[in-house]
């Protein structure tokens, strides 16, 4: 199902792949673990330190920080190491970042990504098994998957309705910006089904769904194999670690 | 300020016991035990913690029988028995697991979203005071008609409580039950089931030990929440009625607990707390005399010291506040720097509020003067018991009588689709999807099963796979009909659910919901239920580690009340050496054969 | 268009963990100014025709009864405003 | 206390989906005279001193920095309230 990887015999522990926790960050433990499976080293961040501990691409997972009361995102993205993210990130060195359900929602409060999240268009919390097509494969987090390709996360949250205006919108799909779209139903009222986007160089990535929960068969989202068997998450990691070796030998 | 000494030289002042919910034999029993009258701080103590909801006063003669009907083989597992915040069982490779189930029934039906959501929030507290990682929670509902007027406001606001808290501390839903009958109209119940895991040697208790040690108070400020029908407690002098405003209600506030989980967490791994307690119903009151009575020693401690949401409060009130999301700790005095870094690290307020003492007594202090002087085990532990009087209900024989072959309804109907539809489009048989769409059940990584299936599972060691698995039950109308029978299959649903999962069941937790023990036919389903629960217990090897008793849950009816249905919540544990092998429910593939096993 | 606002606050004795969290952050952020904080909801209301004596006490009903929690909140203000 | 209020609504052209919620909800409930309802924040600063000039304007800051998101909502308001 992944692209054949050019990272096969490279030693991918060398990569360094860090983790942000906030106070109320949920899926930081998942995210690692995931990093992990991929054959990466996870490195664990703190919101509050300002030093990004040489890591080669930072995940910022789930949650409810600071509790999502004033808007979700809104209090960490000011957060010291938040700074540091968004300095690398925007840097020549392109720090590949992907934001997870409130990591996506720190990432436009930051604004490394057009739009916003507000609540879910039946003001309701929803845990499911989404389907989800892969639009663009050319970003550092969807590299390994192929164009077209429909992948099954689980999407659980509260606020995940995408939101922007429409010229923001025109433009995220003229670039090619829109990354992921819900197939099948739409389970929030995500304006044109957009489940996840990038910036225009591609390096930050942010979706509603959650892939570190796909990763490992007996505990992931029911495929066609039977339930929790699936682990479509991982292309996201190994489509990181892509970038990261191919950033390496350049 | 009424202190011990004004007490002592005021013997006639009039107090508000009965106000305070205390009777009058057990407000006598409170001066014989001081030789004295008490101040208006004991008084304020002792009238919570001898309530019905702290004490166990109707149902402790009754619950003993989980204690005796235990055999030594049935123990073999259990590291950490009934009377702790919860039971800890022995699940192998050094593992442990603790587990328990609680109520919060009448909170629920005054504010369904908040009272739904500190029920998650004090069982977790419960279960992180044992020293574990929460990793998973339960709720087995119960709500009146489904097409009465109010039952939308209390299913919308109790399912987004129970998400919302849950869903925000990060802990999985792994299953529950919805069962819909108009016997819970007025009186919905709200059970909340937390487990969590920890090693062998992180194991913590409820005691205050080493004399010199400090007792510190951490996370979130004191308010007035839950003594709003204490209020008469705002006038210290109990004759000027002072304007107060007491909120009813407590608002639950999960990322706080989420920062306590990780901290506490934290201060577990480092071995920084010696002892440590939750609080919960009767707030300070409960964990300084709790923790002093479960030491050796005794404890002093400065009530000043406590930091306030409300700077209005009373001395009286500040040890009854129920506010949420607050622990208390006894710490070495080598390690009061090391708390203090986790405490700025997780940015939690804490107050220091006194020492573990020798004398054998819990004294506190309100600003320099001593306004408790009590003996900790009597407020504790040593409070009023009953044996209140029972007997068989005199409707029952007719109610059994009723039976389903003798009605008209025994006849086969004509069409089978039809009625096959209508069964699945009944309430209590349809899909719960509905509830468990807004619980997260992803979340941690490590649920191998939850909805639909019979049992929830959950990993509990990632390299050996080792794990757990969990089914709570109860049928409110088989306990109706004959509550000792009826407490026996839930115990055997339960049991049921979690053997077929492919997990070898090991232990019990359960909540007793039912109506007021005043009344003497519902004191007998209550003995019944119990009785034949530990019976089964008994013949099916598994001990009873822990749970809650809910008491005086009925609907008003007219100028009566009707109780609810005797309704004991079992919760099951079993373990797995690899979750790997569990067994989910339903049908997998085609052309596979199905055999019915069982009478 | 009309429109009549409705305020409602968290009950001043009841706590909220949202201008908790928020008077936390604030500091962080170089605020210094405010010792407290607390969150409440405002609605904005459109009347199709004028917003008459009636109207308002439509309002009035729907924010007790609608609007807010009477439980935890209180409703502080209800007033029209025109611009 | 004197305080500062802070109003934040969405923005007019952004769908609200609490307010479209509540809109539904009133004629079932009797309230016909209300065309369209928008839920917004409502925050109250407490303030410890007076409320100066330069107070005011600290809380304009936190208002569009914290406390509103400009890609969704509007500040429509920041007001000393003394009571
Ligand atoms: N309140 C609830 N919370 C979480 N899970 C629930 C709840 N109610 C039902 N469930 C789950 O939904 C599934 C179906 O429940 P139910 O219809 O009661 O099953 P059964 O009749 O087989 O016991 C089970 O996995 C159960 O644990």
């Amino acid at each position: 199902m992944l692209r054949p990887s050019m990272t096969e015999s490279l030693d991918l522990s060398a990569a360094r792949v860090g983790v942000v926790t906030f106070p109320g960050t949920l899926d930081d433990r998942d995210a690692a673990r995931a990093v992990r499976l991929s054959g990466a080293t996870a490195v664990e961040l703190w919101h509050a330190d300002d030093d990004l501990q040489d890591v080669d691409a930072v995940v910022i997972p789930g949650g409810f920080s600071y509790g999502d009361y004033l808007r979700a995102g809104a209090i960490s993205r000011f957060a010291p190491l938040m700074a540091k993210v968004i300095d690398a990130a925007n840097s020549d060195a392109k720090l590949p970042v992907l934001g997870i359900c409130n990591g996506f929602q720190i990432l436009t409060e930051s604004h490394l990504l057009p739009g916003s999240m507000v609540k879910n268009d039946h003001l309701k919390f929803i845990c499911r098994d989404q389907v989800l097509r892969v639009e663009n494969a050319a970003t550092a987090w969807t590299n390994a998957y192929q164009a077209g390709q429909d992948i099954t996360v689980p999407l659980k949250n509260q606020d995940g309705q995408y939101i922007a205006d429409e010229k923001t919108l025109d433009a995220l799909e003229a670039e090619g910006r829109v990354v992921f779209r819900y197939i099948g139903v739409n389970p929030n009222g995500s304006r044109r089904d957009i489940a996840g986007i990038s910036n225009a160089a591609g390096n930050v990535v942010g979706l509603m769904p959650h892939p570190e929960h796909a990763v490992e068969a007996g505990f992931g989202p029911s495929s066609p194999a039977g339930p929790h068997t699936g682990t479509d998450g991982l292309g996201f990691f190994a489509s990181v670690l892509n970038t990261i070796l191919a950033g390496a030998k350049a | 300020m009424d202190t011990v000494v004004n007490a002592a030289a005021t013997p006639e002042t009039e107090l508000p016991w009965a106000e305070l919910g205390l009777k009058d034999n057990e407000f006598a029993r409170i001066k014989e035990i001081l030789e004295r009258r008490p101040t208006a701080a004991e008084l304020a103590m002792y009238s919570v913690m001898w309530s019905e909801h702290c004490s166990y006063k109707s149902s402790k003669v009754h619950l003993r029988q989980f204690g005796d009907k235990v055999t030594e083989e049935m123990k073999e597992h259990l590291l950490v028995g009934i009377g702790e915040n919860a039971g800890v069982v022995d699940i192998g490779d050094g593992w442990a697991v603790t587990f328990k189930v609680e109520s919060h029934n009448h909170p629920s039906f005054v504010e369904p979203y908040q009272g739904a959501a500190t029920g998650i929030g004090g069982i977790v507290r419960d279960i992180i005071s044992m020293g574990a990682r929460p990793v998973a929670v339960m709720d087995p509902l119960r709500f009146g008609a489904i097409d009465h007027p109010d039952t939308a406001r209390l299913v919308h606001g109790i399912v987004s409580g129970i998400g919302g808290y849950g869903n925000s501390l990060g802990l999985p839903n792994i299953g529950g039950e919805v069962v819909f009958d108009s016997v819970y109209q007025g009186n919905p119940l709200v059970n909340a089931l937390a487990v969590g895991v920890l090693r062998h040697e992180d194991i913590r208790l409820a005691n205050a030990s080493g004399v010199g040690n400090r007792v510190v108070l951490f996370g979130a400020r004191t308010g007035g929440d839950g003594i709003g029908g204490a209020s008469v407690l705002a006038s210290e002098s109990f004759d000027d009625a002072k304007p107060s405003k007491r909120p009813a209600v407590q608002v639950g506030d999960p990322f706080a607990e989420k920062v306590l989980i990780e901290c506490c967490l934290e201060l577990f791994k480092a071995s920084i707390v010696d002892g440590i307690q939750d609080l919960g119903a009767a707030g300070i009151s409960c964990a300084t005399s709790e923790l002093a009575s479960n030491g050796e020693g005794g404890m002093h401690v400065e009530l000043t010291s406590v930091l306030l949401r409300d700077p209005s409060l009373t001395p009286g009130e500040i040890l009854m506040s129920e506010s949420q999301e607050r622990m208390m700790a006894v710490v070495t005095p080598e390690n009061v720097a090391a708390f203090e870094a986790v405490m700025a690290k997780w940015d939690v307020e804490y107050s220091w509020l006194g020492e573990v003492t020798d004398t054998g007594r819990l004294i506190i202090d309100w600003d320099g003067e001593t306004i408790v002087d009590v003996d900790p085990r009597t407020v504790a532990h040593d409070g009023p018991v009953y044996n209140r009087p029972f007997h068989r209900p005199e409707w029952l024989d007719a109610l059994q009588a009723d039976s389903f072959a003798a009605s008209d309804q025994a006849e086969v109907p004509a069409d089978l689709g039809a009625a096959v539809v209508e069964l699945i489009s009944s309430p209590n048989l349809a899909s719960k999807s509905w509830v468990t769409d807004q619980y997260d059940r992803y979340v941690q990584g490590n649920t191998a099963q939850a909805m639909p299936d019979d049992a929830g599972v959950i990993r509990v060691d990632e390299n050996t796979g080792l794990g757990v698995a969990l089914s709570t039950d109860a049928n409110g109308r088989y306990c109706y009909l004959n509550p000792r029978e009826g407490a026996k299959l839930a115990l055997a649903e339960a049991y049921r659910n979690v053997a077929t999962s492919g997990a070898r069941p090991l232990a019990v937790t359960d909540c007793l919901n039912f109506g007021s023990p005043e009344d003497p036919e519902v004191m007998w389903q209550f003995a019944e239920s119990v009785s034949g629960l530990a019976d089964a217990c008994q013949e099916l090897g598994v001990p009873v580690t822990g749970g809650n008793v809910s008491l005086y849950n009925h609907t008003a009816s007219g100028d009566k009340t009707v109780a609810i249905h005797p309704t004991p919540v079992v919760g099951v544990l079993g373990v797995f050496d690899d979750v790997a092998r569990r067994t989910p429910s339903g049908w997998r593939e085609d052309g596979q054969a199905i055999y019915l096993l069982g009478t | 268009m009309p429109r009549i606002v409705v305020d409602v606050m968290p009950k001043p004795e009841i706590l909220d963990p949202q201008g908790k969290a928020i008077v936390g952050a604030l500091p962080r952020l170089g605020f210094t100014e405010f010792s407290g904080v607390r969150q409440g909801k405002r609605f904005e209301l459109t009347v199709d025709g004028e917003v008459t004596e009636a109207v308002l006490a439509k309002a009035r009903e729907a924010a007790e009864t609608l609007l807010s929690n009477p439980v935890i909140e209180d409703v502080v203000n209800v007033e029209a405003i025109n611009d």
